[in-house]
């Protein structure tokens, strides 16, 4: 992301970007002989996220290689910032300084003539810095990939439209069927009702068409005894029906009455 | 000066950002000094918005401190779920009562009472009235004249049920784990009772 | 079950209501049990008015926590007008700190520094999680039991990602065999050196 407002944000491939702004004056790059107006240094200092960041630009600058680094001038170079800045008293994190020590060991074994035997042949020094350079620069382009997704607030917003009269209504409980079954199966426990007779196969259905005779009898009134029967749910239905009039009447909750032989049964609820 | 269909959706996109009612000089103030509308323009935007907002569920409103987007009346009712609070649960003395009506209705309070072994509660059979799972279908014809109770269609939909037969025999429920069998059968859909909108677990 | 008209006209009503993006299971809930639209209908709804929204100031957008209708980037020049403040602007060490949390959860705060180079600030830690883009998961088993750091949904939702996987891909690093080989040389043992934290590339 090229953002450049008002952020102590450095580019290295931005050339033109002013690096700091010192008594005014813009200040486009860095002198190469390293001399930094004291007051810029702190802002330098600022534009940097840790010895990494600073490292990652000494090598940057130059168009180098990071896997061919030049341990020898990043080093000094790397150094004489850090021992600049001491001068100044400016407050470095001692990370800035672990990262020198770390450089000058690295430079002074590249510096020893290799030696010809054994297993310190293959060892360059170089390596794990290489990695943790690397490592730092792929989540410092994490990070700017990151500033350049679409924030909320600041490149697209949540829009809301007014609720004219909301009212909280008071949600009736959910309930899950197995709570019922369950609640249910607490029951029959505590009423022993296991071994009751009427645990049958059909009583459910036998039950719903009890209902269901119940709501077409209303009190008082007569009604056909065939017309309780509906043709289209088959033999089944039928017998269902059948038994569903037994057992209301078996629990005198309905009353059959003859007029004569052969006459039409007519069936009366002894509802109140 | 965008054009009228620019004008709209900037406008559109406005009232709906701010959340609040915008009068006209507000909606102009959006705009570079030289290329602000007029409040004439806007009012046609305004108009405009509000006609591509026929049959759809949000519409413009004027309001004393200028235009909002509102949603329309009619939807209330659902929209509303969404500052619901969390339900209450029903006792466990309401699903027995419940179970009891569905198993053996026709049923009066006092066989419901026998088979508990203890009163039910007035409000239990409010409540199951109320929501309209259960009602009375007469009274049976003894002293008394107790109220028989049934459970309803409307149970029925609650439930996912077709019929009163697509619940588990009595025998079946002898053991949790024919429950749970039964249900996966018979109800895969209430297991995903609607959780209530505000309370998103993490 | 509502038509599809009224369906998407009220999932549009409730979006836009909520202010907030709404999950397909929150926007279930805003209907009867028995009313109830699948989420596949839902996601028809969602569909429609994503169509319907073409050439408008808004848009409908799938983030972490659902589905919201936001103002369609190009008309932030003017929706932001409404708002004196300008948005905040995050420093380099929260957004590197962000993005190490985010790519590499979950990751201790040492963890992060080691890759940094550098500590990292508390209030930077502070920050993130008063904004609810990172939380706490558990601690590392080891001594000092440091914090693990994930990212939330919230922090896909600020940034307008459906999820981790829609993060921009992180750039290619080369194994210490490949830098080695680039050196000419054979053995990456480097025991010298300070030892880094192990953080080798997934």
């Amino acid at each position: 992301m090229e953002q450049t407002e008002g952020r102590p944000h450095y580019h290295p491939e931005q050339e033109e970007m002013p690096f700091a702004v010192v008594l005014g004056e813009p200040l486009a790059t860095p002198p190469t002989d390293l001399y930094i107006p004291p007051d810029a240094l702190e802002v330098f200092l600022d534009a940097f996220e840790g010895p990494l960041d600073l490292l990652l630009y000494l090598i940057r600058r130059q168009n180098l290689n990071i896997l061919d680094i030049p341990i020898a001038e990043i080093t000094d170079q790397y150094v004489q910032y850090i021992e600049m800045m001491n001068e100044l008293r400016l407050e470095l994190a001692a990370e800035y300084l672990v990262m020198a020590a770390m450089l000058a060991e690295i430079k002074s074994r590249m510096l020893l003539p290799k030696p010809v035997t054994e297993e310190e042949e293959g060892d360059d020094p170089r390596a794990e810095l290489i990695r943790r350079l690397q490592e730092y620069e792929r989540y410092k382009q994490a990070a700017e990939d990151l500033d350049g997704l679409q924030h909320m607030t600041r490149d697209t917003f949540q829009v809301h439209a007014e609720l004219v009269d909301r009212h909280v209504e008071a949600r009736e409980p959910d309930v899950v069927l197995r709570e019922v079954l369950l609640a249910l199966q607490d029951v029959l426990h505590r009423a022993d009702m296991f071994t009751s007779h009427r645990v049958e196969k059909e009583a459910l259905s036998v039950r719903e068409k009890m209902s269901y005779v119940l709501q077409r009898v209303n009190a008082g009134e007569f009604i056909r005894f065939t017309d309780l029967f509906v043709i289209s749910e088959g033999r089944l239905g039928l017998v269902v029906t059948f038994l569903a009039i037994l057992e209301l009447l078996k629990e005198a909750l309905l009353e059959l009455v003859q007029a004569e032989d052969f006459a039409p049964i007519h069936v009366k609820a002894k509802l109140s | 000066m965008p054009d009228e269909d620019r004008l709209k959706q900037i406008v559109e996109a406005a009232l709906l950002a701010a959340g609040r009612p915008l009068a006209l000089d507000q909606l102009q103030a959006l705009f570079e000094v030289r290329e602000q509308p007029e409040k004439k323009q806007l009012r046609e935007a305004l108009a405009m918005l509000s006609e591509a907002y026929q049959g759809r569920g949000i519409e413009v409103a004027e309001v004393g401190s200028g235009f909002r987007i509102q949603v329309r009346a009619e939807f209330t009712p659902w929209v509303s779920k969404l500052w619901a609070e969390r339900p209450p649960k029903y006792s466990r003395a309401l699903l027995e009562t419940l179970a009891l009506i569905a198993y053996r209705q026709p049923i009066t309070r006092g066989e419901i009472e026998d088979i508990r072994g203890v009163s039910v509660s007035t409000n239990i059979v409010k409540t199951l009235t109320e929501r309209e799972w259960v009602r009375v279908v007469g009274h049976r014809d003894v002293p008394g004249k107790p109220a028989l109770y049934v459970t309803t269609k409307e149970f029925l939909d609650y439930f996912n049920l077709k019929g009163l037969n697509e619940l588990p025999t009595l025998a079946e429920i002898r053991d949790l784990d024919s429950i749970n069998r039964e249900l996966e059968l018979v109800d895969p859909e209430t297991e995903s009772q609607p959780k209530p909108a505000s309370h998103e677990s993490e």
